[in-house]
């Protein structure tokens, strides 16, 4: 187990490292000078000179790439262009949002996706099956944005149950709650059918194995069957599933972030991006990929944990 | 495809898709309106017989932006696919196929790629390129093209040890032969499928970037653009951002549904994938 | 006695294992034989046994690490995939599963002719030559449109016999040509492969845990333990009376279909050893009734009697029994 | 007591190319404290069989007619899942072909062999301590270490006597063995039947044995059942089977077997022809496409033909012995 945990432990660092290179490939290939850009028409020369300096762009470009890759590994980010402030606090201090949001949409799914996709391999063939089928390929067609654009007009604008902006009073528990039960169900939906499905397929497949088959042999209950013979082995492929997935809601957070006008990373990004923020922009995407590399990583160790063939084929 | 039209819901599915389909190819037939023609004097019309969709902040007939609109996310759904299929299908077979350092360095690579959620990284992109269809399209390939090529890598690396493999070369078959007449031909049938299946989800970013501002420019038609045209006015004048949400609802149920029966009927295998 | 197609001299496969400072598995631990035109040699042993590694040493899929493999007068085993590539229309090879050895997407016709496709006999008439090759084989020529999927596992083997045979090579190697066939249909196979053996003259060599089948269609046998040959013979004197214990234990726990057969059984205590830990001295004393001191501490080597070899410093005298079993022969 | 007794079971699937008879009056019983092995090739609808005996059919296949007397007392073909699933364990247990999938390989043998007592009374430090006794009674070294290994750390071997202890733990009136030995090698199969043969007189229970093998067959077993395309050919006494099969099938069988052929020939008997499509059965004997004594009577339907005590056979000249014409 500790020689797998190290190894994608290792692999991790490779991934954020490599993921570092693209994101400075990326910056470096931007059209025109940074300087420029980011201090707009109206700066003078010897600003530019100034900031350009200040930000290494004067030096050769693989000392650049070491400043840069050396620089985000200890933290340091850079500073915001206006405000001058280091551009990891100003991630950190949005990042508790986003993950608000994140956990709320795990919950959503995890909450609706497993039970309603366990339901469905039990009852297999039947209208509850098929029904549950229907409804799981349909929330996961359906883009998150829509769905949180619909989810404002229907609930906040047309019914005027939940609010419709914002994350609430700072310090009020039951406020910020309300708050995020719209956005983390824009963000979370889809999940609820990807997690359905996938338990469903995953329980199918199990049980129709040869163990199963024994375990019905040997007249255990059905409930053990189940829950402890069949769903133990079929929620594994569900958490990697999801460790994946959170890649997918930081994408659906940015959209419900902006359209219930919520703090968070997202919305950080989107503002930046609009004003040419850059070091921001380059800030936050870097913090989500390590808290994306990051979750995947807890994920495939939850795994390794919980199946035994696993943690001993390492 | 008989056993296609057995199935309600594939035959749902198709309906929506041909309807989608219909009306983006015929868009000029079936709308008396230019998508693009500002009119002041009919700005915010709730749906009418004149306009069935009504009309947007600058007067412009909703119904024709939404089928012109499809063209756009039908363009950039089947040109995309296209690209990176071929792409992925490529790298796929390389790392599959060849040198385990070489496969272990394109893992990593596509492993770093997918690392990046896909707003982040369409963010990014649009940051260098400026917000364009070419950028929207770009996103899409850099999506899509890690996950189809470790599916192809995967089959093909599971495919070459099966006896069939090893009987070819020891008749002396030539790589190429091995990779294209016993190889290919067996991983290719589930990536189209699964590729099909994903044709929601590219419409999905393309509507999405175009929402946010960093895919088509205005005013070119998108229905991610008049999602964000009725979104700033959602309080007074729902129908906008209804007319710019049933189309991309439309659009992904209908090619979802249809691309599950087909893969249901073709490959079963790949259920629940 | 006509000259050797086939020598096989020393050859050992070794699988690296990862580690530093770890040395390889051996699956193959030095071992040698020949075969002669015409003649049918079998190889047997379960499994683990490294007798499939070994085929695909000799086939040229596996790269050996020590000894020569010589065929029709050349060596093969250091040549190159283009050198390679005359001698593989002489030497064919017929994989276990019937039908996972034919590539799913093409049909019967395509599959016959591949050979010819590989070797660059476009110019035969891939028709005429698809009729030939189905007829000798004893399919129907309208089989040539199906895919492997339609055949049952008895057409499939026929399929591949097919293959093997269609560049008129000189050895053919049978990986357990009969295994997932049912009994009623081994018997076709079998009789198909040692026609086409008499007819066109070829040698084969045949890999198989089976041990009836080895009786009646091989001319000489060689019996693996841990990638080593621990008996070789002709076929009729290593059944008739085993030397090495382990062909003899072999040979007793085979259950012969004859309710009133009374056994005499040498029943060996443990499971065959993991390559991983390879016993020291000779490979079996872990498993064998009849050891000794000797025999943990010293490989045997190979005797030599007559036409046969055996590895055992106590070889076995005809029926002999293992020591406290004497009496239930 | 007959252990258990089916007479006229007949088993249909629906398929998408329409309704297949997969099992069509089969009729044998398993006497007490007996072995019975049930022989035939691929497609003869033993797995059918054991999945009938032991209410697991798929969902598309049903039971349509006959019973299954289980015991003397109940019927296995009319009894609700219920009571079913009470009799699957502690009453009829079953060891399947397959020793790396039969066991769940997230659980540790031990869990899985207390679990399987779920219905007895007793702390789970007794159910061990059974479970411990069991797999010493199989020769697994160091049993007590055992219960807390996961699958994966055993052998093939290994695993298919774990799962005979666990078959064999709540000592059932039945066991159903289905091919357990088919996926091992000749010296651990052996060992395996030698071990099965011990346990079954030591517990007293009667055993359906199932089997493509002839050699095991004639080894293991006191009576034998011949299947083919999901009928019963013929059934006997192991000797009666081996030594005076009636039927064209079992003579046929038995020739096509290398061991029992005691010279050495290099041209093998063989059946030729295929199973006959099961969705459309013929009229008359199923075997008589591939038949070399096929004649009239044979489009009429064939029924099962006493020829001596418990030895019939399902064709028309069963009363005749099969001489070595078969062979020409």
């Amino acid at each position: 187990m500790l020689a797998y945990t190290f190894k994608r432990l290792l692999l991790a660092v490779a991934i954020v490292s490599l993921a570092m290179f693209l994101l400075f490939c990326m910056i470096y290939t931007i059209p025109g000078d940074p300087a420029a850009v980011a201090l707009g028409p109206r700066a003078t020369d010897e600003m530019r000179e100034a900031l350009r300096i200040k930000m290494g762009l004067d030096q050769p470009i693989w000392v650049q790439f070491w400043n840069f890759f050396t620089g985000a590994w200890t933290g340091d980010l850079g500073n915001e262009v206006l405000s001058d402030r280091p551009v990891l606090d100003v991630v950190l201090e949005q990042l508790p949002y986003t993950l608000a949001l994140i956990a709320g949409g795990i919950s959503w799914s995890v909450a609706l996706g497993i039970p309603l996709g366990c339901w469905a391999a039990v009852s297999r063939g039947s209208v509850a099956d098929r029904i549950v089928g229907v409804i799981s390929v349909a929330v996961i067609a359906v883009p998150s944005f829509v769905i949180a654009i619909y989810a404002l007009l229907i609930f906040a604008v047309t019914l005027r149950w939940l609010p419709a902006i914002g994350a609430g009073e700072p310090g009020d528990l039951s406020d910020q709650l309300v708050h995020l039960i719209l956005p983390s169900l824009a963000v979370g939906l889809g999940w609820v059918g990807y997690i359905a499905r996938m338990v469903r397929a995953s329980m199918l497949e199990v049980l129709e194995a040869s163990h199963i088959r024994t375990a019905r042999a040997f007249g255990l209950p059905h409930r053990m069957i189940t829950y402890r013979y069949a769903l133990t082995i079929a929620i594994l492929p569900t958490i990697t599933l999801l460790g994946v997935g959170i890649g997918q809601m930081l994408s659906s957070a940015v959209f419900a972030e902006i359209v219930f006008a919520r703090p968070g990373v997202g919305k950080l990004v989107y503002d930046a991006i609009l004003t040419r923020n850059f070091p921001v922009v380059t800030g936050a995407v870097l913090v989500t990929t390590v808290l994306f590399v990051l979750l995947n990583l807890l994920a495939d160790l939850l795994v390794g944990a919980l199946d035994p063939r696993v943690r001993s084929s390492f | 495809m008989r056993r296609l039209l057995r199935e309600p819901l594939g035959v749902f599915g198709l309906s929506l898709v041909v309807l989608v389909i219909f009306g983006a190819v015929f868009a000029d037939l079936l709308s008396a309106y230019d998508p693009t023609r500002i009119n002041p004097r009919v700005r915010f019309q709730g749906p009418s017989g004149d306009h069935l969709l009504g009309t947007d902040q600058l007067g412009r007939d909703l119904f024709s932006r939404v089928l012109y609109g499809g063209r756009i996310a039908l363009f950039v759904a089947l040109v995309s696919t296209a690209v990176s299929l071929v792409i992925g299908i490529v790298l796929g077979l390389i790392a599959g196929y060849g040198p385990r350092w070489l496969d272990n360095l394109m893992i990593l690579l596509f492993d770093s790629m997918k690392s990046f959620p896909t707003v982040m990284l369409a963010l990014a992109l649009v940051t260098i390129m400026g917000p364009s269809l070419t950028a929207v399209m770009v996103v899409v390939v850099l999506v899509t093209v890690p996950g189809y090529a470790r599916i192809i890598r995967t089959q093909t690396i599971a495919i070459k040890t099966s006896e069939f493999v090893t009987a070819a070369q020891s008749m002396g078959a030539s790589n190429g032969r091995i990779l294209f007449k016993h190889i290919l031909p067996n991983v290719i049938g589930p990536l189209v499928i699964l590729a099909s299946m994903d044709i929601p989800v590219v419409i999905a970013i393309e509507a999405g970037m175009s929402f946010l501002g960093l895919g088509v420019r205005p005013p070119t038609p998108s229905w991610g653009s008049i999602l964000n045209d009725g979104f700033s006015s959602i309080r007074d004048t729902a129908w906008i951002a209804i007319a710019g949400g049933l189309p991309i609802i439309i659009t992904t149920l209908g090619f979802t549904f249809l691309g599950e029966t087909l893969r249901d009927v073709f490959d079963p295998r790949l259920k629940g994938r | 006695m006509s000259e050797p197609i086939l020598t096989v001299d020393d050859v050992e496969v070794t699988f690296p294992v990862r580690g530093i400072g770890k040395e390889g598995i051996k699956g193959v631990a030095g071992v040698s034989f020949d075969v002669r035109p015409g003649e049918t040699f079998a190889l047997v042993g379960e499994s683990g046994s490294g007798k499939t590694t070994l085929a695909r040493a000799v086939n040229g899929l596996q790269a050996i690490s020590r000894g020569e493999i010589n065929f029709e007068g050349q060596r093969i085993d250091t040549m190159s995939k283009a050198q390679m590539q005359p001698i593989r229309r002489r030497m064919s090879m017929m994989f276990q599963d019937p039908v996972g050895s034919l590539s799913p997407r093409m049909t019967v016709g395509d599959l016959v002719t591949e050979p010819f496709r590989i070797h660059g006999a476009e110019g035969r008439d891939m028709r005429a030559e698809t009729e030939r090759l189905l007829s000798l084989v004893g399919l129907p020529v309208d089989f040539a449109t199906r895919y492997p999927h339609q055949l049952s596992g008895g057409q499939a083997r026929r399929v591949g016999v097919a293959r093997a045979i269609a560049l008129d090579p000189a050895l053919i190697i049978a990986d357990e040509p009969t295994a997932g066939l049912d009994v009623s249909v081994q018997g076709e196979v079998l009789n198909l492969l040692n026609d086409l053996r008499e007819r066109l003259g070829l040698a084969m060599v045949i890999i198989t845990h089976n041990l009836h089948v080895v009786h009646h269609v091989a001319d000489r046998t060689a019996v693996m333990y841990l990638g080593r040959f621990i008996e070789t013979g002709e076929t009729e004197a290593v059944f008739g009376a085993p030397r090495h214990p382990y062909t003899a234990a072999l040979l007793s726990a085979n259950p012969e279909p004859d309710p009133d057969k009374v056994h005499a059984r040498i029943s060996l205590p443990a499971e065959v050893p993991s390559l991983l830990s390879r016993p020291a001295g000779c490979e079996f004393h872990t498993r064998c009734p009849w050891a000794q001191a000797r025999c943990s501490s010293d490989a045997p080597g190979e005797v030599a009697e007559g036409a046969r070899r055996h590895r055992c410093y106590f070889p076995l005298d005809p029926g002999a029994m293992p020591p406290g079993m004497e009496g239930a022969a | 007591m007959t252990t258990l007794a089916i007479s006229g079971l007949n088993v249909w699937f629906s398929t998408e190319d329409g309704p297949l008879h997969a099992l069509k009056d089969v009729e044998f019983d398993v006497p007490e404290r007996s072995i019975v092995g049930i022989v035939g090739e691929s497609g003869c609808g033993k797995s059918t069989l054991i999945n009938a005996i032991l209410g697991l059919l798929a969902d598309n296949g049903s039971i349509e007619g006959g019973s299954i007397q289980f015991e003397g007392a109940q019927d296995l073909v009319i009894l609700g899942p219920k009571e079913m699933q009470d009799l699957r364990g502690p009453r009829i247990s079953t060891v399947f072909q397959d020793p790396m999938g039969a066991l769940n390989p997230v659980l540790t043998v031990g869990r899985q062999m207390v679990n399987i007592q779920y219905r007895d009374g007793g702390s789970t430090a007794e159910k061990r301590a059974r479970a411990e006794e069991m797999l010493s009674l199989v020769r697994i070294p160091d049993a007590k270490a055992a219960l807390d290994r996961y699958p994966h750390q055993f052998s093939g071997g290994m695993k298919q006597r774990i799962a005979i202890a666990m078959a064999l733990m709540m000592k059932p009136a039945l066991l159903i063995a289905d091919e357990p030995t088919t996926a091992l090698d000749a010296t651990l199969e052996v060992a395996t039947i030698e071990l099965l043969k011990d346990l079954q007189e030591e517990i007293g229970c009667s055993v359906l044995f199932i089997s493509h093998h002839l050699g095991v067959i004639a080894e293991l077993c006191d009576e034998v059942v011949v299947m083919y395309a999901g009928e019963v050919v013929e059934r006997g006494s192991v000797r009666q089977i081996f030594n005076d099969p009636r039927h064209p099938y079992t003579v046929r069988l038995l020739e096509c077997d290398p061991a029992r052929q005691t010279s050495r020939s290099r041209n093998l008997p063989t059946i030729p022809g295929e199973i006959p499509d099961l969705r459309q059965r013929p009229a008359g004997c199923v075997f008589a496409p591939r038949c070399h004594r096929v004649h009239a009577g044979c489009d009429q339907a064939q029924s099962l033909v006493e020829i001596g005590e418990g030895h019939a056979a399902r064709c028309n000249l069963a009363l005749e012995p099969q001489t070595a014409e078969a062979t020409a």
